[in-house]
C-alpha cells in the first residue's frame, strides 16, 4: 500500500455485535488511522490479527518451512492420530467451518467448537425452546430492555448506541431500560432500575420473578435471603416487564448455567403470554463466526455445539475427552479466548507461526475480515459478507483444509463405520 | 454425440405432460433427455434395460421446508430426533449425517435422491435469511433446488401496496429476486404476522387492518399476487393463507380463493385451511372441502399443494409465528419463535399426530379429500408440507392411500368415530391411476413452478427420471425406485446411491428499474440491523 | 346319618359343611398407635356378616408388631371375601373410603402377594385428593398419598387378591342355651388361633341360620325353618328330639385347609357338655364345590 | 457362564463401552468375549487387547470388571439383565437406558449415569458425576423408572426431568438436584447444593439429614410438619437394598411445595430431626 485507503461498511469481528457499518482508513503501513465511529475493541482486535501478517507461511516444529511440507506432514500426523480433536470453528467463515467439520467427519475427529454460553443455551433450548429476534427488532420495536447480568456498554460498545439509543419504527426513545447484575457498571449508569444481584442469586431472582408473573404466593423474606433484593423490588421489576408491547432481555457469553439459561428463557416464555406484549431474548455473541459455527454444525451433523465423528457418523460431543491430536483454527482470532489448554499439534490460523505455544504444525492462513473474504452469522442468526480489504498471498483456512482434505483419501476411511 | 448417447430401454413411459403412457426408448445424451436417433442401427452408449419398469419423470417438491435458519433452529432445538433416529455413516463419497423428520442437509438430498425426486422447492427462506439457506442448499446434494422469499409481511412492500405503488412493488420483487437469487414470492398470513409482531394479535379476515401500514391481508395478496404476473415469473405467488389450522379457517380460504381471480396463485398445504367450524372450538372442527374443492374445479387460475398429514411424531415449522404460538399453547411442548426485522418470523413447535385424535383423524381425511376431490390433477400437487404434515419420505404411503382404496380403508377403520363423522372421505371412491401420480408427484409440480424443462420426458427435457419396479404394491415400489437417474448420471441403481453430483439451485432475476434502489437503500439505511450494501448477495455467493 | 362319631358326650354327626370360592384380600391397616388402627379395622369390618345381605364378609382384626408392617408403625390386618373380586373391589374402595381415610393417623397396605389379578383400591381413592393427590411407585407397587387434614392417608393402590373358601361351617345344637353358647362361644376361640381364617358372624357365632329362599319373592334368604325349634311340627324338622338351641359357626378362610382346620379345632373346642350334637350345615352338595366332612377333618387334623 | 475383565490400562483414550454390559458378553466365552470389538477414538479394538478376560465362577450373567475406566463410557448402557460388577471408576452414561438388571460399582461414575434409565437397579458405592438420571438434550423425560443409590456425592441436576423411579444419594448432592422434575423421588441424606428442586412439577425431594432451609427458593413455600408413612415405607426397602445412609428411623419432616414459579406441586421434604 502506497497511500491511505478508506472502506466503508467495513464489518468488525472484534465483539458479538459484529457491526457491518464501520469507515476504516488504514495507514499505508498497515495500522488503523482512523476508525469511524471509533471502537476501542475493534482498534485493539484490528491490531492484534493484522500484526500477525509477518511470520513465516508455514513451520514444523518451529523450524519454517513450506505450505507444501506442513500441509504434508500434518496429513501424517492425522492419518496416526486415533482420538484428534477440531477446536477453534468460531474462528472462520462459514466457507472454512463447511470445509472443517467436513475433514473433522472424514477423520472422525471431534468437534469443540461450543463457548460455555453455547452449550447452556443450546442445552436450555432444546428443553424449552427460545423466543428471539433479530438486532433490527429490538431497534424497531423494544420498548423495555432488561440486561441481564451483563454490561454490553464495556463489552459491545455499540450495541446500545445502534439499536437501543435511536427510535426505531414503532419505539419511541428513550426506552425503558432496566439492569440486573452485579452492578454498577457503564451500563447501569443509564438505567431507570437496576437491581444489584449478585450471580449465585440470579437463579433465584429468576424464580421470583416467573412467580410473581403467575401471581404466586411467595415468600417475601426468603426472597430477600436468596435474591439479594426485596420483594417489592422484585415486583415493581415484574410490573415494568408485563407492561412491556415488545421486550428484550439482553444476556452475553457470560450467561453460561444450563439451568440459569433455561429460567431465563422460560421467563421469557412467560413474559409472551400476555395477550397485549411479545418479549425476545437476545444473546450478544461472541467475537467472530460462533453463530456461524452453531448454523454449520446444525444442517451438517444435526448437533452442535460440540460434535464427534468418532464412529464415522455425528453424535452429541462429549467435550474434555482424552484426545492424541489438537487441530485448532485461528488461535489470536477472539481477544477473550483463553489459551488452548495443551498444545496444539496443527494450528491453522493467521499467527500460526508466531504466537507461541509453538504447535509441531503451523500453517499461516490469510485473516477473515481483514485479508480473508467470507460469510459469518451474527448471534441474531443474520448472515454477513465479510471483504478482504488487506491483500495477502496466504490461503485462507477454507482453503488449507481443503488442501489438507485432499491428503486425506476417502478410502483411508474404511472399518470405522458401524 | 453418439458416444456419449445412452438409452433406456423398454419401459412402460408415463410422460403426462407429453400425453405418453406406453412402452418406448428414453434417449439420453448428456444432461438432456433427446429424440431417439434417426439410424435405427445407431448404437447407444450404455443400454439400460429397463423392461418391465415404469418410467418417469424425477419427482418434484412444490413445497417442502429443508434450508435455511428456521429448518436448522429446528435441529438443534431437538437433539433427541437425531440421537433417536439411525444415522447415516459416511462412507467413501458421501456424507454422514443425522435422520430423523428433520435430516442434516446432505442427508435431505440423499433422501429425496433415493425416493427418485430430483428437484425440491423450499417454500419459505426470509429474505435476510438468503445468504445461509444458499449455503444450506450448497451442501444438498443430488438434487436440484430453489427457494421461494417471504414477501407477505415485508415493511417496504407493505408501505408500496399501501401507497398504491403497483411499479415500486413490482420492481422491489424482481431486485429482492436477484439480490437473494431467491426463484419465486411467498406469501405467509400476509400482514398478520406483522400484526403478531406488534402484540396485536395476527389477522382472522382479508379485510382486518394491519396496524403502522395502510394495508389488508387482500391488498397485499392481490397486488403481490399482481406485481408477480406483470413480472412474468414462472411460479405464480406462493400463497399460505390467514387462519391456518383454526376451524372454520375454510370461510376465509374460500374468500382469498375468490379475492385472486384474475391472478395466478398457488396455494399452499390447503390442507390445512379447509376446516368448517367455529374457531373458538375445536370440537366444531369439520371438514370443509367440498365448497373450495368445487370452486378450484370451477376455476382455472388456481394450482394446489395439500400438505396431507401422517400418524406420528414430525416438527412444526413455519413463517406464521403465530401459528407456532398456536400450538405452543395447545401441545405445551417447546418452542421456538425469531423475529426476523422488516421481513417475518419463524416459529418451530415439536408435534405428533395421533390417529387417535380427533382433530388429526379428521385432518388425515381432509388432505385426502383434497386428493380425491379435485378433478383435474393438473392443480393439484402431493406434499406433506415437509416436515410440517411429515416426512417427504412418506409420499410412498399417501400415494398408496390415492391408489388404493382398500387401504385408505385400514385407516378409516381405526378413527376415532366422531371424526368419521365430520368428513365425507368414505364417500370418495376414486382411485388414482398411475399416470395421475405421475401428474402430481412430477408433471403439475413441475408446471406449476414453470419448470420448463423438467417433469417430462420429451426431448429438451432436464435428463431426470426415476425407474420404478412395476410392483403391485405401489407403496414399496415408490418407496424404493431401480434407478434415478439426475442430469444423465445414475445415482440409484438397485434402490442404493451410487453418487451424490452437487446440485443447482435455480434463481430467477427478473428486470427491475434500478430506480428503485435508492429507495430501498433508504430504507435499510433507517430500519435495518445491517447495511444495505451487505444485503444483496454477491455473484460468487450463489453460483 | 350313619356311624356317629362322639368327642366326648357329644355326638358329631357325620354331616359335612358345603363350602364355596370367594374372592379374599388381606389389608393392612396402620396407624401412630394400635388403638387408631384397630378403630378403624373395627369400623371397616362392621356390618361385614355375611354377603347374603352385606357387600363383604370381613373381620379377623389382628394385631401387628411394628416390624410387621410396611411403615414401621403398629398396625392390624384384616381379612375380607366377597363373591368376586369386583364386587370385593367395590366393598373395599367403599369401605376404606368411609372408614380408614376419615380414621386419624392411618394407612393402608396389601396383605397378600400381588399376583397377576389385583384389585385397585388405593387408585380409586386417590381422586379424594382433588389434583393432590400423589403417587409413588416402588418395586411394582405404587402408593397414593392423598392429603387429609392431619396430614396424609397413605393408600397402597393394587390389592392381591386370592381365591379363598367361605361357607365352612359347625352346628352346635343343644338344649342348654348358656352351655350351648358358652361351647359356641370356646369354638370361635379355638377356630381363631389358624391363621387366614374369618368368623364373620357376631362374636363369631350365628343363631339366624338361614335357608335359601322365601316365600316373599324379594327375599333371596330367609330363617333355616328346619333348625328353628319352635317350628317343630309346622315344617319338616332336622332337630332331634331335645334339641332347642342351635348355633352356627361360619368359617371363611384364606385357603380351603385353613377352614378344615379351624372346623377341626372348632368341633373339639365345642364338643362341651350340654352340647349334645355338632353338625354342619349343607345344601346337599350342590351348591359348593368344597365339602368339609366333620369326621374327615377331625381325622386329619388330630389333637 | 460369566465372566471377568481385568483392564489393562493400555490406553487413555475415550472408549466406548457400551458393548460392556452382561446381557450379550456374559454367557460368551473368554475367547469369544475377547474378540467383540471395541470402538477406541477413531477406530476399533479387540476387547481382549484393553482387557485380561477369564471365566468366572459366579451366578449366570455376572459380569465382573475391575480397573480404573474412567475413559470407558456407556458401560452398562441399555441392559436389560444380569449383574454388573465393577471394581474400579467409569466413565459417563453408566447403566443410561437400562431397563433391567443389577449394576455394582465400587468406585465412581462420570456424568450421565442412569441418564433415562427406565428400570432395573445401580449402586454407586463411591460417587456419582452431573447428570445422574437425568435427561438427555432435549428429551422430555429423565429416569423413567428404577432405583439409583448412590453411596457416596452426586453433583449438578440430578434428577433433572426425571419421571419416576428413586435415587438414594448417601453425601452431599450439587446444585440443582431435581430440576424440573416431573415425579419421582430423589433423597439426599448430605448437604444440598443450590437451588434443589427448580421447576419442579411434581415428585418428592428428600433431605434426610435436614438442610438450612435459607438454600431453599423463595418459591417452594412451608406447608407444616410431619412423618409421612410413605417415607418409612421407602426407606425400608432402602435399608433393605443394602443402602446404608438412610437409617431406619423416620425422620421428622418440613414440607415445602412448590415450585411455584412455574406452578409446580412437588415437594421438598426437609428432616428436622
Amino acid at each position: 500500500m502506497t497511500a491511505t485507503c478508506t472502506i466503508t461498511d467495513w464489518v468488525c469481528l472484534a465483539c458479538g455485535t459484529l457491526c457491518d457499518d464501520l469507515t476504516l482508513t488504514l495507514d499505508p503501513s498497515g495500522p488503523i488511522a482512523q476508525l469511524e465511529p471509533d471502537c476501542g475493541p475493534a482498534r485493539l482486535w484490528w491490531e492484534r490479527v493484522a500484526q500477525t501478517a509477518s511470520g513465516p507461511v508455514a513451520a514444523v516444529n518451529g523450524q519454517p518451512t513450506s505450505f507444501q511440507t506442513a500441509l504434508d506432514c500434518a496429513a501424517e500426523r492425522i492419518r496416526a492420530a486415533r482420538s484428534p480433536r477440531l477446536v477453534g470453528l468460531d474462528a472462520t467463515s462459514l466457507e472454512g467451518q463447511r470445509a472443517a467439520v467436513a475433514l473433522a467427519e472424514r477423520i472422525g475427529a471431534v468437534i469443540d467448537s461450543g463457548s460455555a454460553e453455547a452449550r447452556a443455551r443450546l442445552a436450555a433450548m432444546a428443553r424449552v425452546g427460545r423466543c428471539s429476534a433479530t438486532f433490527g427488532e429490538v431497534h424497531a420495536r423494544a420498548d423495555q430492555i432488561l440486561i441481564w447480568a451483563c454490561d454490553p456498554t464495556t463489552t459491545h460498545p455499540r450495541f446500545l448506541t445502534r439499536f437501543v439509543d435511536p427510535p426505531g419504527r414503532f419505539a419511541v426513545a428513550p426506552r425503558n431500560v432496566i439492569v440486573v447484575g452485579s452492578t454498577p457498571n457503564a451500563t447501569s449508569a443509564r438505567a431507570s432500575l437496576c437491581l444489584s444481584v449478585r450471580p449465585e442469586q440470579r437463579i433465584a431472582a429468576l424464580a421470583t420473578l416467573l412467580a410473581l408473573l403467575r401471581c404466586a404466593p411467595i415468600r417475601s423474606e426468603q426472597v430477600a435471603a436468596t435474591t439479594g433484593q426485596t420483594l417489592d423490588a422484585w415486583t415493581t421489576l415484574a410490573d415494568a416487564l408485563r407492561r412491556a408491547r415488545y421486550g428484550v432481555v439482553v444476556t452475553d457469553s457470560t450467561l453460561d448455567d444450563p439451568v440459569e439459561y433455561e429460567a431465563l428463557l422460560r421467563l421469557v416464555r412467560a413474559l409472551n403470554q400476555r395477550p397485549d406484549g411479545r418479549f425476545v431474548h437476545l444473546s450478544l455473541g461472541l467475537p467472530g463466526n460462533a453463530a456461524g459455527a452453531e448454523a454449520v454444525l446444525g444442517w451438517q451433523a444435526g448437533y452442535a455445539p460440540d460434535v464427534t465423528f468418532a464412529a464415522g457418523y455425528p453424535a452429541m460431543g462429549v467435550p474434555d475427552l482424552e484426545h492424541d491430536l489438537t487441530i485448532e483454527l485461528g488461535s489470536a482470532f477472539n481477544l477473550n479466548r483463553a489459551p488452548a489448554a495443551a498444545v496444539a499439534t496443527i494450528r491453522i490460523a493467521p499467527d500460526a507461526t508466531v504466537t507461541p505455544p509453538e504447535p509441531a504444525v503451523a500453517i499461516a492462513s490469510s485473516a477473515l475480515g481483514i485479508s480473508e473474504s467470507g460469510t459469518v452469522i451474527r448471534s441474531d442468526g443474520l448472515a454477513l459478507p465479510v471483504l478482504s480489504v488487506v491483500p495477502s498471498s496466504r490461503p485462507s483456512v477454507a482453503a488449507i483444509l481443503r488442501e489438507l482434505l485432499q491428503r486425506l483419501p476417502d478410502a483411508a476411511e474404511q472399518g470405522t463405520s458401524p | 454425440m453418439s458416444g456419449r448417447l445412452w438409452v433406456i430401454r423398454g419401459g412402460r413411459v408415463i410422460d403426462p405432460a407429453n400425453g405418453v403412457d406406453e412402452v418406448r426408448d428414453i434417449w439420453i445424451d448428456a444432461d438432456r433427455i433427446v429424440a431417439p436417433p434417426a439410424d435405427p442401427e445407431s448404437r447407444p452408449a450404455r443400454l439400460l434395460d429397463a423392461r418391465g419398469a415404469v418410467v418417469m419423470p424425477g419427482g418434484i417438491d412444490v413445497h417442502c421446508h429443508i434450508a435455511g435458519p428456521k429448518v436448522n433452529a429446528a435441529r438443534l432445538m431437538q437433539p433427541e430426533i437425531s440421537r433417536e433416529a439411525p444415522p447415516r455413516p459416511r462412507r467413501a463419497g458421501f456424507r454422514s449425517g443425522t435422520g430423523g423428520v428433520v435430516p442434516t442437509s446432505f442427508t435431505t438430498g440423499y433422501r429425496y435422491a433415493g425416493l427418485g425426486y430430483t428437484f425440491a422447492c423450499d417454500a419459505a427462506i426470509a429474505p435476510l435469511a438468503a445468504r445461509q439457506a444458499h449455503h444450506e442448499l450448497a451442501d444438498t446434494p443430488v438434487i436440484d433446488k430453489a427457494f421461494l422469499i417471504l414477501l407477505g409481511n415485508d415493511h417496504f412492500a407493505l408501505e408500496r401496496i399501501g401507497q398504491g405503488r403497483a411499479s415500486a412493488l413490482r420492481d422491489y420483487l424482481a431486485w429482492m429476486l436477484g439480490a437473494t437469487r431467491g426463484y419465486g414470492v411467498k406469501v405467509v398470513n400476509p400482514g398478520g404476522i406483522e400484526r403478531w409482531k406488534q402484540a396485536q394479535g395476527t389477522t382472522s379476515s382479508l379485510d382486518d387492518p394491519v396496524p403502522g401500514f395502510d394495508v389488508t391481508p387482500r391488498a397485499i395478496l392481490t397486488e403481490i399476487a399482481r406485481a408477480v404476473d406483470e413480472l412474468g415469473l414462472p411460479h405464480p405467488v406462493h400463497i399460505h393463507g390467514l387462519n391456518l389450522g383454526l376451524p372454520g379457517n375454510a370461510a376465509s380460504t374460500l374468500e382469498l380463493m375468490k379475492a385472486l381471480d384474475g391472478h395466478r396463485a398457488h396455494l399452499a398445504h390447503i390442507q390445512f385451511h379447509s376446516y368448517a367450524g367455529d374457531p373458538s372450538d375445536q370440537e366444531s372442527m369439520a371438514s370443509g372441502v367440498e365448497p373450495l374443492a368445487d370452486y378450484v374445479n370451477a376455476h382455472d387460475h388456481l394450482s394446489l399443494d395439500v400438505g396431507q398429514i401422517l400418524f406420528g411424531p414430525t416438527t412444526s415449522m413455519t413463517a406464521d409465528s403465530a401459528v407456532a404460538e398456536y400450538l405452543h399453547r395447545l401441545t405445551g411442548r417447546k418452542w421456538l419463535s425469531h423475529d426476523v426485522e422488516l421481513e417475518t418470523g419463524c416459529g418451530v413447535v415439536p408435534i405428533e399426530y395421533r390417529h387417535t385424535q380427533f382433530i388429526h383423524a379428521l385432518q388425515w381425511a381432509i388432505g385426502l379429500e383434497w386428493f380425491l376431490r379435485v378433478n383435474d390433477p393438473w392443480k393439484l400437487a402431493l406434499s406433506t408440507d415437509h416436515p410440517n404434515g411429515g416426512s417427504y419420505l412418506a409420499y410412498p404411503r399417501i400415494i398408496g392411500w390415492l391408489m388404493s382404496r382398500a387401504l385408505r380403508d385400514e385407516v378409516w377403520a381405526a378413527l376415532p368415530a366422531p371424526a368419521r363423522s365430520r368428513s365425507a372421505l368414505a364417500d370418495l371412491d376414486r382411485e388414482y391411476t398411475l399416470a395421475e401420480i405421475a401428474i402430481i408427484t412430477r408433471a403439475a409440480p413441475a408446471r406449476m413452478l414453470g419448470l420448463a424443462d423438467r417433469g417430462h420426458l420429451g426431448p429438451g427435457a432436464r435428463a431426470d427420471v426415476t425407474i420404478y419396479r412395476d410392483d403391485p404394491d405401489r407403496v414399496r415400489m415408490f418407496e424404493l425406485p431401480r434407478w434415478v437417474i439426475k442430469s444423465g448420471q445414475i445415482v440409484i441403481d438397485d434402490s442404493e446411491l451410487r453418487a451424490a453430483p452437487d446440485g443447482l439451485t435455480l434463481h430467477n432475476a427478473p428486470a427491475h428499474d434500478d430506480a428503485i434502489i435508492p429507495e430501498i437503500r433508504d430504507h435499510f439505511d433507517r430500519h435495518a440491523s445491517i447495511r444495505f450494501a451487505h444485503f444483496p448477495l454477491r455473484s460468487e455467493e450463489a453460483p | 346319618m350313619n356311624t356317629p362319631r362322639k368327642l366326648g358326650e357329644t355326638i358329631v354327626l357325620d354331616s359335612f359343611a358345603e363350602a364355596f370360592p370367594m374372592a379374599a384380600a388381606r389389608l393392612v391397616i396402620t396407624a401412630d398407635s394400635v388403638r387408631w388402627a384397630e378403630t378403624a379395622a373395627r369400623v371397616m369390618t362392621g356390618y361385614a356378616t355375611s354377603v347374603i345381605g352385606c357387600d363383604l364378609e370381613a373381620g379377623a382384626i389382628e394385631r401387628l408388631e411394628p416390624d410387621a408392617t410396611p411403615d414401621g408403625r403398629p398396625g392390624v390386618s384384616v381379612l375380607a371375601f366377597a363373591f368376586s373380586r369386583g364386587a370385593l373391589e367395590k366393598a373395599l374402595v367403599n369401605r376404606v373410603g368411609q372408614c380408614v381415610m376419615t380414621c386419624p393417623t392411618t394407612a393402608v397396605y396389601n396383605g397378600l402377594p400381588l399376583g397377576d389379578q389385583p384389585i385397585n383400591v388405593g387408585g380409586r381413592l386417590r381422586y379424594f385428593g382433588d389434583g393432590y393427590q400423589i403417587s409413588k411407585r416402588l418395586h411394582g407397587r405404587r402408593y397414593w398419598r392423598i392429603p387429609v387434614m392431619d396430614g396424609e392417608f397413605t393408600c397402597e393402590e393394587c390389592f392381591g387378591t386370592t381365591r379363598g373358601v367361605a361357607g365352612g361351617n359347625l352346628l352346635l345344637l343343644g338344649s342348654d342355651r348358656a352351655a350351648l353358647l358358652a361351647a359356641a362361644e370356646a369354638a370361635v376361640f379355638a377356630a381363631r388361633l389358624v391363621p387366614g381364617v374369618l368368623l364373620p358372624f357376631p362374636g363369631g357365632v350365628a343363631r339366624s341360620g338361614s335357608k335359601v329362599g322365601s316365600k316373599y319373592r324379594s327375599l333371596r334368604a330367609s330363617t333355616n325353618t328346619a333348625y328353628a325349634p319352635t317350628l317343630r311340627g309346622l315344617v319338616p324338622s332336622e332337630l332331634p328330639e331335645g334339641v332347642d338351641c342351635v348355633y352356627e359357626i361360619v368359617i371363611d378362610g384364606l385357603t380351603l385347609e385353613a377352614v378344615e382346620r379351624a372346623t377341626a379345632l372348632g368341633l373339639r373346642a365345642a364338643a362341651q357338655p350340654g352340647v349334645a350334637y355338632l353338625s354342619a350345615g349343607n345344601y346337599g352338595g350342590r351348591l359348593g364345590p368344597y365339602h368339609i366332612r366333620l369326621h374327615d377333618v377331625l381325622n386329619r387334623f388330630p389333637e | 457362564m460369566s465372566l471377568r475383565l481385568i483392564w489393562r490400562d493400555a490406553t487413555r483414550l475415550p472408549v466406548d463401552g457400551g458393548r460392556l454390559r452382561p446381557d450379550g458378553l456374559a454367557d460368551l466365552a473368554p475367547a469369544e468375549a475377547a474378540a467383540v470389538r471395541l470402538p477406541v477414538g477413531n477406530g476399533e479394538v479387540s476387547l481382549g487387547d484393553l482387557f485380561a478376560v477369564s471365566g468366572l465362577d459366579a451366578p449366570p450373567g455376572t459380569l465382573r470388571i475391575e480397573g480404573d475406566l474412567r475413559g470407558v463410557a456407556r458401560v452398562g448402557q441399555g441392559m436389560g439383565s444380569g449383574h454388573l460388577i465393577v471394581s474400579g471408576n467409569l466413565g459417563s452414561d453408566v447403566g443410561s437406558e437400562m431397563t433391567g438388571g443389577r449394576i455394582d460399582v465400587y468406585g465412581n461414575v462420570g456424568p450421565w449415569a442412569a441418564a433415562e434409565m427406565r428400570g432395573g437397579l445401580i449402586h454407586v458405592h463411591g460417587h456419582a458425576g452431573d447428570r445422574l438420571g437425568s435427561a438427555r438434550p432435549g428429551s422430555r423425560l429423565g429416569m423413567r423408572d428404577g432405583i439409583v443409590l448412590v453411596d457416596g456425592d452426586a453433583g449438578a441436576c440430578v434428577g433433572q426431568s426425571m419421571r419416576r423411579g428413586l435415587i438414594a444419594v448417601g453425601g452431599a448432592i450439587g446444585p440443582a438436584a431435581g430440576h424440573a422434575m416431573i415425579a419421582g423421588s430423589l433423597f439426599v441424606f448430605g448437604s444440598a447444593g443450590m437451588h434443589p428442586g427448580l421447576g419442579m412439577r411434581r415428585g418428592t425431594l428428600l433431605f434426610g439429614t435436614g438442610i438450612d432451609p435459607a438454600l431453599l427458593l423463595p418459591t417452594f413455600v412451608p406447608s407444616g410438619h410431619d412423618r409421612p408413612p410413605f417415607l418409612a415405607v421407602y426407606l425400608r426397602e432402602l435399608a433393605a437394598l443394602g443402602f446404608k445412609p438412610a437409617g431406619r428411623r423416620t425422620p421428622r419432616l418440613r414440607r415445602y411445595n412448590g415450585d411455584l414459579s412455574i406452578g409446580g406441586q412437588g415437594e421438598i421434604l426437609v428432616a428436622v430431626e
